[in-house]
C-alpha cells in the first residue's frame, strides 16, 4: 500500500459525452477540500459525443503548475482510457476501472453500469460510482468524503451519493493520503477566471462568438449577467463582436470580447480601429494550436508577434499573457482599467491550458490588488474628443451629454475630431501616439510585470510565458533554478527583465510554440537565450518531460 | 449653436448627399425645437462619399468603417437604448462590405434609423459598381454584361425583419425629410433607402424624375410592402415608388440590456459574493 | 532665360476632377520622348471633384528616384496652386497661369478659358492649352512636340493639338531644354507595373475589392483582362476576394489580391488558411497613411511588422517591398512563382507614392529576368496532398483528376489532408511548415534581395525600403555615400545585408513611419542603426528636405 | 474504391448529418454509374460539425473556414467552370458568420449546389443559438427572451436571386438524395435548406416527423414559392413543406469567366505586346 502524503495525480478518462470534465472536477474538490493545491487538465477533441476525453488532476502541498503524466490513480471508464494511457503508468498506478465496460484489466474493477441500473440511476451516474471507488482507494474516510460528494451534486444529491457510497465500499484502500492542510482556496478554470476579472475590472459588456476555447469565458459569463449585471451577447460574427463592444465604449460602457485565431484575425480592422479613434477595450485572443483552423481544442503559444503587430498602422496596445488563474483574474482586471486610462486596445493573451484548466485560486489574494486607474474626465471649455495634450492622452468624453458634440473618427482627424489630410496634423497626430506609447512604456514599469520563482541566486534561468509560466516555475523551484515570467509582453518591460534574469550565466526559453516567439521577442531588446525548449505537439508539456529536457541543456 | 461644422465641404456640385445633410440637419432643428437635445442623438457614418456627413454635422458622431457602421450603432444601442442612433451608410457599404450586419440589425429590430445613400456606385472610390447597379453598368471593374442582377435591397429588408421601410429621393427633399422623421419615430429597425444622385459617376436625376412617384398608400400589410417593394427591381425603367413602404411595431432588442447600470463597486461586490467571501 | 542641361521639375496643379493627372503625364510624356527619366508623384485628397490636386514632375539625364519640390515651371489651373505651393517657389521659377481664372499673378498669364471656348473646346482642353504654353516656355520646339502631342491626345486630337498650339504661340520661351538622349523607356505608373508583372508572372486571376491605393492596380487590370487573357473581380469584401482567390489556386490557377491596410486586415484569416493548408497566393497590400481608414490617398510605410506576422499561427511566407516600377515589374513576376514553388502566401508591400506614382521603366531590362520557378509536381503513386517530405514541399496536385482525390484542408491534418488532432502529427506538421521556412529562407539569398547604389566605398550607409529606395539612391549616389535597399524583408536576407552594410561606421535608416519599423527589424537580427530619419507626413520626404535632415546626422 | 474515407467518424449516435453524408455518398456513385468521374466534383465544407464531412468522403475536397465556404467554391468555379461545386455548410456557418457569401452566391446565380445542415444550433461548439433557432430557445449564450426572432433563410434567398431552391429533412433520406440530386442538376445556384436532426443539442425530429409534408406542386412560379416558404417562420408551429420550392433559369455567373486558359507564355506575350516591344 503506496502512501501518499504531499502529492497525488489521478487521470480519469473515458468518451465525450460521459462528464469526464464533471467528474474531475469533483475529485477536484475532493482534494481541494482537504487542503490540496490542485491543478487539473482537461483533454478533449473537437467533437461532442465519444472519442476519448481525459482529465488529469495533480493535487500537491505545494503550489501547482503542471502535470506530471504519471497517475497515481487512474479512473477508466472505457478500455481507450487504459490503452491510450499505457505508456504513462508505471507499476505503482492504480486503474480503477468499469468492470462493466472493460474487460481483463489489471487493478480495481467496479461494475459500475450495474450499481447504477440496480439503484435506479442514468448513466452519468457512473462517474459518481467511480468517484465513490476512488475515495476509497486513495484512502479517503467516508465520513470526510460525505458532505463534499453531496455539495457536489446539485441534482439527485441522495441518489448519486448513494451510488457512490456503493463504489466505495466494493473498492480497496491502496494510499493513504492525508489533509494537507485548511482549505481556503476556490478552484476555478481559467475562462472563469478571466470572466470574474474582466467584471471586477468594471466591464460592463462583453460580445463574444462561439470559438473555442475562448467559449468558456462567454458561457460562463452568459450564466452570470444577472448577478453581474452584465450585458453579455453573441452577435453574428467577430467583426460585429468588436465594433459592437468599441460602440459601447463610445457611451462609457467598459466592454471586452474574446475569441482565438481566426476570429482575431477577423477583428483587426477593428483594433487598428480602436488605434487610431482611441477607443478603449480589451480583447481575449485565447490561442490555439497551428494557423487556420487548426487544432481547436489543443493548446499553443504561437500569436506573440502577431498580437503585438496586429492590425494596420502604428498605434500604441497593451499585450498581456497570464498563466493561471490568479494571473488571470489580477490581470483581467487591470486590463479595463488600463484601456480605459491610455484609450488604447488591451490584448490578453491566453491559450487552451490556461483557458480550460481548473486551478487552485485564493480570492483574498487577487481582489486587494489595485485596479484603480482612472481616466482624464472631460474638463472645462469646448470639447476636443482627440485633444493635443503632453502625454498624448486627451480628455475622454462620451456620448453622455456632458461635453457637447462628441466626433469619434476613424480617419485621421483634427483635435476636435473633424478628417483632416493636413500633413503637419497627421504628424501630430503619429507624435500623440508615440507619446502615449512611451507614457504606457513609462507607466507599466510600475506594475509588476514580470514575476520571478525559484533560486533566484542559480546562474541558471528558465524564461517562459502564459500557462508555461507557473509550470516552470514548479519545475525551477525543485530543481533550484531561476524562474522569469514575464506576463506583459508589450510594451515591453525591459528594465524589469533585465533585473529578473540579471546574472544569468545561462538562459532557457521553454514555449509552446516552434519559432521561438518569445525568444525572438527578447533577442530584439537585447536579451539572448542560450537554449530554446519549445513544445509544439498541442499538449503542454509535462513535469517529467520538461525537466528531461532541461537536464539536456543545463 | 450652428448644426454644421466649419468642416470644407468636399461633395462634388449636384451631389445628392448635400439633400440628406440639410434633410437631417432640419430635423435636428426641429429635434431642439421640440425641446430635445441634439447630444441624445448619435450619428455613426459608413466610409465612402456618404460618411463624410459625420463631419459636417456638428453632432455626436462616429465615423466608422466601411461596412461597419451597423455594430457601432448596435453596441450604442445596447449600451444607452436611450440614445437616438442614426446610421448614414452607403450602398457599397452596407449592401456589400457590411451586408450580414445591416440584415442582422433588422432581424433584431435594433431601434436605429439607417440612411442609406444608395447612389448605385462606389463614389469615393471612383464609380465601380455596387449590389444596386443595374446589370448593364460598365465601371471600372465590370463589363455590364447583363451577369450580375442587382439586388433588390429593400426586399432583403422586409425578409429580414425591417419594422420600418421607407424609400426616398434626394431630388425630393420635402419627403425625404418627411421620410427621416418617421423612421426616427419609428421604434425599432428603420431604414430609408434614398435614390441619391451621384452627379459625377451616376447621375441618374432625370430618369429618376420621370420615374420615382410618391406612394402614400397603407404601409401596415407585409404582402403588399413586398409588391410595392418589387414594383421597381432596381434594373429596369419601370415606375419607382417612394414612400413608407412598410411599418410595423415589434419588441426592440436592445430591451434586453435594459439593466441599471450599475458602478463599479456594486460589480465587485458581487465577484466577491461569487467567490463567497 | 534659364538654360535647363540635365534637369527639369514642373508642377501642375488644380482641382480635382480636371484633369491634373492625366494632364501631367502627358507632359511627363513629352519629357519622356526627348530622353528623360521620369519620376511623377500625383498627390490628391480623397474626394471626387474640387479640393487641390497637383502633380509634380520630375525630369532628368539620371535616373529619378524622387522630387525636389522645388518646381522650375508651375502651371496653375488655378488661385490655389499658387497660393497653396508659395513657400515651394524660387525666384526662377516660372508660373504659367490659368488667366481667366488666376488674377493678379506673376508670371505667364494664359487666357485658356476663352480659347477653349473659342475654338469650341471643352473645359477639360484647358490642359492641352496649358500644356502647349508649358512646351513653349521649357523651349521645346514645336515641330518636336506636335506629334507627342497628338498621340497623347486619343479623342478630339485634332481640336486638343489646336488648342495646344494656341498655348503655344502665347506663351513665352523662358528655359532651353535640350534632348537628353534616345527615349528607350515606358512611362508608367507603380499600380500598372504591379498588374503588368502579376501577369508575366502568369497570374491568371485577380479578385479585388476597390480600395485607395490598390485601386489602380485593379482598374488597370481589369480595363486590359481581354488582351492578358486575365480573371478579373470585385467581389462583396476583401474576406471573399481572398478566398476565391485561393479557390482559384486549388483548381492550379494562379491568382492574386491586392488591398490597402483596413482590407489587408479582414485578409488575415485567409493568410493564415493559406499557412496551414498550403495555398499559394499573392497578396498587394498597399500602404496607406495611419490606422484604420487613416488618410487614403497619403502614404507610409508602416506595416511591416505586421505583414510579417499577420494571420495567427506559425507559417512560412515571404515579404517583398518594390521600390519603384522597375523593382515592382520583377518582384511582382517573382511572386507568383514563389508563392507557387514553396505553396505559401507571398506579401508584396507596396505604398501610395509607389502606386499612385508614374516611372520611367526599361521593359527590356526586366522581361529578361529569371521568372521561372517550378513546383513540385504530382508523381506516381497515391496522391496525398500534405505529404511529408524532406524539404517540407508536397506535390501540388489540383482538382484536375490528374491524381485521384485532392483534399486541401484549414484544420490540422494528416499527409492525405484528413484532419487530425494527433500529437504526433501536429509536431510533424509544424516541423515540415519549419523545414519549408528554412528553405526559402536559403533559396532567397540566392536572389538579388538586397540593392546597393551609390558609393559602397563610403562608411556611411543609408538605408531604407519600398518607395524610398530609388530616393535614397539618387541622393546617396549624388552625395556619394552607401545606399542599400532591401527589398525582400521576410525571410530578412541577412547574409546579403551584411554584406552591403559591412565596414559602415554610420547606418542612417529613413522610413516612412513613425516608429523605425525597418530598423527595428534590422535590430532584431543584429543589425544597428545610428540614426533614424521618420517621415510620417504622409507624402514622400523631398529629395532637399531629405538632404538636410541627412546632413544633420552625418 | 471506397466513396467513404478511413477517417473515424466523430459524429454523435442519431446525428442527421449521416443522412447528408450518405445522400452525398450516394449520389456520387449514382454519377460514376453514369459515366462521369468523381473527380469532376469538389465538396467545399464550413467549419462545425457538418464540416467533417469532407474528411468522411473520398472526394476532392476542401475543408474550407468557418463561413466561408462560399467564397472558396465561387473561386473554384471562376478557376474552372467544368467543375461541379458542392458547399456542404452549418447554418452558424452560413447564416451567421458567412451569410453575406451566400445571398452574394445565389444574386450572382453562381453555379454550385448549397447543402445547408440545418440543426438550428451551432453543434461543433455546443449547442448556442443561431439564425434559424426559435425566439424560445435557451442556449448557453442567449437567455430565450423571445427577442430575436429566426431569420427565413428560404425568403432571404428567394430575394436574393437563388435559382434553385429546396427544403430537405434528415429523416427523410430518399426524398433528400432526390432534392441534393435535382440541386446539382440545377444550372445555376441551388441551395437546399435541410433541417438537421441533432442528436445532442436540438433534437426535433419528433417535431419535424410530425410537422414536415412532402410538397410536389408547381416550382415555377416566384410568388407561390414566397408563399410556400412562408408557410413555416422557423419560430411556430405550422406545418413545413419539403421539397423543391422554386427553380428558374437564368445566365450563370461563370460565364463571364470561360476564356481560353492561355499558358504562361502566351501571357507574357501579351505583356511584351502591351510594352510594344
Ligand atoms: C475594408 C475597406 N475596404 C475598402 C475600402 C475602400 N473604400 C472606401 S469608400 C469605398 C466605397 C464607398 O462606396 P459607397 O459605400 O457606395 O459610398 P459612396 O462613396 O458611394 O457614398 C470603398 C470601397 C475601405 N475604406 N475599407
Ligand atoms: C472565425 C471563426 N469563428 C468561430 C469559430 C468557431 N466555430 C467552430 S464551429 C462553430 C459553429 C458551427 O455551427 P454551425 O455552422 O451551425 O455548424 P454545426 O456544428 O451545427 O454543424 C463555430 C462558431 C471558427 N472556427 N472560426
Ligand atoms: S462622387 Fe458622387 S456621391 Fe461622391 S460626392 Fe461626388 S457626386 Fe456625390
Ligand atoms: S452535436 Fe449535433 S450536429 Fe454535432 S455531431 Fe452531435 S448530433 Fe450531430
Ligand atoms: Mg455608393
Ligand atoms: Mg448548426
Amino acid at each position: 500500500m503506496g502512501e501518499k502524503g504531499s502529492e497525488i495525480e489521478i487521470l480519469i478518462g473515458g468518451k465525450a459525452g460521459e462528464g469526464i470534465n464533471r467528474a474531475g472536477q469533483v475529485i477536484a474538490e475532493i482534494l481541494s477540500e482537504m487542503g490540496y493545491y490542485i491543478f487539473m487538465i482537461f483533454d478533449h477533441p473537437s467533437l461532442i459525443k465519444g472519442g476519448h476525453n481525459y482529465s488529469i488532476i495533480r493535487a500537491s502541498e505545494h503550489p501547482v503548475g503542471g502535470i506530471k503524466r504519471k497517475p497515481d490513480i487512474v479512473l477508466a471508464l472505457d478500455k481507450n482510457t487504459i490503452k491510450l494511457h499505457e505508456a504513462e503508468l508505471s507499476p505503482h498506478t492504480v486503474v480503477i476501472f468499469n468492470s462493466d465496460k472493460v474487460k481483463n484489466a489489471e487493478g480495481i474493477g467496479i461494475p459500475a453500469v450495474s450499481i447504477v441500473d440496480s439503484a435506479g440511476g442514468v448513466p452519468i451516474m457512473i462517474n459518481s460510482c467511480l468517484i465513490g471507488a476512488f475515495c476509497k482507494t486513495a484512502g479517503l474516510e467516508w465520513s470526510d468524503v460525505e458532505q463534499i460528494l453531496l455539495d457536489k451534486f446539485p441534482v439527485r444529491s441522495a441518489l448519486n451519493l448513494d451510488i457512490a457510497r456503493k463504489g466505495y465500499d466494493i473498492s480497496e484502500v491502496k494510499f493513504q493520503l492525508i489533509r494537507a492542510g485548511e482549505n481556503r482556496a476556490k478552484l476555478i478554470t481559467g475562462s472563469e477566471s478571466l470572466g470574474l476579472g474582466l467584471c471586477y475590472g468594471g466591464i460592463e459588456g462583453y460580445i463574444a462568438y462561439p470559438m473555442s476555447p475562448a467559449s468558456g469565458i462567454l458561457h460562463f459569463l452568459s450564466s452570470k449577467k444577472d448577478e453581474f449585471n452584465l450585458k453579455v451577447f453573441q452577435p453574428e460574427g467577430e467583426i460585429a463582436a468588436i465594433l459592437m463592444a468599441e460602440g459601447m465604449a463610445c457611451c462609457g460602457c467598459r466592454a471586452a470580447v474574446g475569441t482565438s485565431g481566426g476570429g482575431f484575425c477577423l477583428m483587426n480592422e477593428g483594433i487598428s480601429y480602436s488605434g487610431l479613434a482611441e477607443i478603449p477595450i480589451v480583447i481575449i485572443n485565447s490561442q490555439r494550436q497551428s494557423p487556420s483552423t487548426g487544432a481547436p481544442t489543443y493548446t499553443a503559444q504561437s500569436d506573440l508577434p502577431y498580437a503585438i503587430s496586429a492590425g494596420h498602422g502604428e498605434f500604441p496596445r497593451i499585450v498581456i499573457s497570464p498563466g493561471n488563474a490568479e494571473q488571470a483574474f489580477m490581470w483581467s482586471a487591470k486590463a479595463p482599467g488600463l484601456a480605459w486610462k491610455y484609450q488604447v486596445p488591451v490584448i490578453i493573451l491566453t491559450d487552451v491550458t490556461l483557458n480550460d484548466s481548473l486551478y487552485s485560486l485564493s480570492p483574498e489574494t487577487v481582489i486587494n490588488e489595485d485596479y484603480d486607474y482612472g481616466y482624464k474626465e472631460v474638463d472645462e471649455g469646448p470639447y476636443l474628443r482627440y485633444r493635443f495634450t503632453g502625454d498624448g492622452i486627451s480628455p475622454l468624453g462620451f456620448f453622455n451629454g456632458n461635453s457637447g458634440p462628441v466626433k469619434i473618427n476613424g480617419k485621421t482627424h483634427d483635435e476636435s475630431g473633424i478628417s483632416t489630410e493636413n500633413p503637419r496634423i497627421l504628424e501630430k497626430l503619429a507624435e500623440k501616439r508615440i507619446r502615449k506609447a512611451s507614457i504606457i512604456k513609462r507607466d507599466m514599469e510600475g506594475e509588476k510585470c514580470v514575476l520571478r520563482s525559484g533560486n533566484s541566486n542559480s546562474g541558471t534561468t528558465v524564461v517562459s510565458w502564459g500557462s508555461n509560466g507557473p509550470l516552470c516555475s514548479e519545475l525551477c523551484s525543485r530543481l533550484k533554478i531561476r524562474s522569469v515570467q514575464p506576463i506583459v509582453l508589450h510594451p515591453f518591460p525591459e528594465k524589469q527583465f533585465e533585473t529578473a534574469i540579471s546574472e544569468s550565466s545561462k538562459i532557457i526559453v521553454v514555449e509552446d510554440n516552434s519559432t521561438g516567439q518569445l525568444s525572438e521577442l527578447m533577442k530584439s531588446y537585447g536579451f539572448f537565450s542560450d537554449n530554446r525548449i519549445l513544445n509544439y505537439s498541442g499538449r503542454q508539456i509535462s513535469l517529467e518531460t520538461l525537466e528531461k529536457r532541461l537536464m539536456e541543456v543545463i | 449653436m450652428s448644426y454644421i461644422t466649419d468642416a470644407p465641404n468636399t461633395w462634388c456640385e449636384g451631389c445628392g448627399n448635400f439633400a440628406i445633410l440639410h434633410s437631417i440637419r432640419r430635423i435636428i432643428e426641429e429635434y431642439e425645437k421640440n425641446g430635445s437635445k441634439k447630444d441624445e442623438i448619435v450619428l455613426v457614418a459608413g466610409i465612402g462619399c456618404h460618411g463624410k456627413i459625420a463631419d459636417y454635422l456638428n453632432i455626436n458622431t462616429v465615423y466608422s468603417l466601411h461596412g461597419r457602421a451597423i455594430p457601432f450603432a448596435t453596441g450604442i444601442k445596447i449600451a444607452n437604448p436611450d440614445l437616438k442612433v442614426i446610421c448614414c451608410v452607403g450602398d457599397g457599404d452596407s449592401y456589400a462590405e457590411g451586408l450580414e450586419h445591416l440584415l442582422f440589425a433588422a432581424k433584431r429590430n435594433v431601434d436605429i434609423t439607417v440612411i442609406v445613400h444608395d447612389n448605385r456606385v462606389y463614389g469615393l472610390t471612383m464609380g465601380q459598381y455596387t449590389p444596386t447597379s443595374p446589370d448593364s453598368y460598365h465601371g471600372k471593374t465590370n463589363p455590364g454584361d447583363g451577369k450580375e442582377k442587382p439586388f433588390n435591397p429593400l426586399k432583403l429588408l422586409l425578409c429580414s425583419g425591417a419594422t420600418f421601410l421607407a424609400r426616398g429621393y434626394t431630388g425630393r427633399m420635402d419627403q425625404l425629410q418627411k421620410l427621416i422623421w418617421s423612421g426616427m419615430s419609428h421604434k425599432g429597425f428603420a431604414l430609408i433607402e434614398v435614390l441619391q444622385v451621384c452627379a459625377s459617376f451616376y447621375d441618374k436625376s432625370s430618369f429618376y424624375d420621370r420615374h420615382i412617384y410618391e406612394y402614400q398608400g397603407d404601409s401596415g400589410d407585409i404582402n403588399e410592402a413586398f409588391i410595392l417593394a418589387g414594383e421597381w427591381d432596381y434594373n429596369s425603367d419601370s415606375d419607382i415608388p417612394a414612400g413608407i413602404i412598410y411599418e410595423e411595431i415589434r419588441q426592440i432588442f436592445e430591451e434586453r440590456f435594459e439593466y441599471e447600470t450599475t458602478d463599479l463597486k456594486s460589480r465587485r461586490k458581487a465577484v466577491i459574493e461569487y467567490f463567497g467571501l
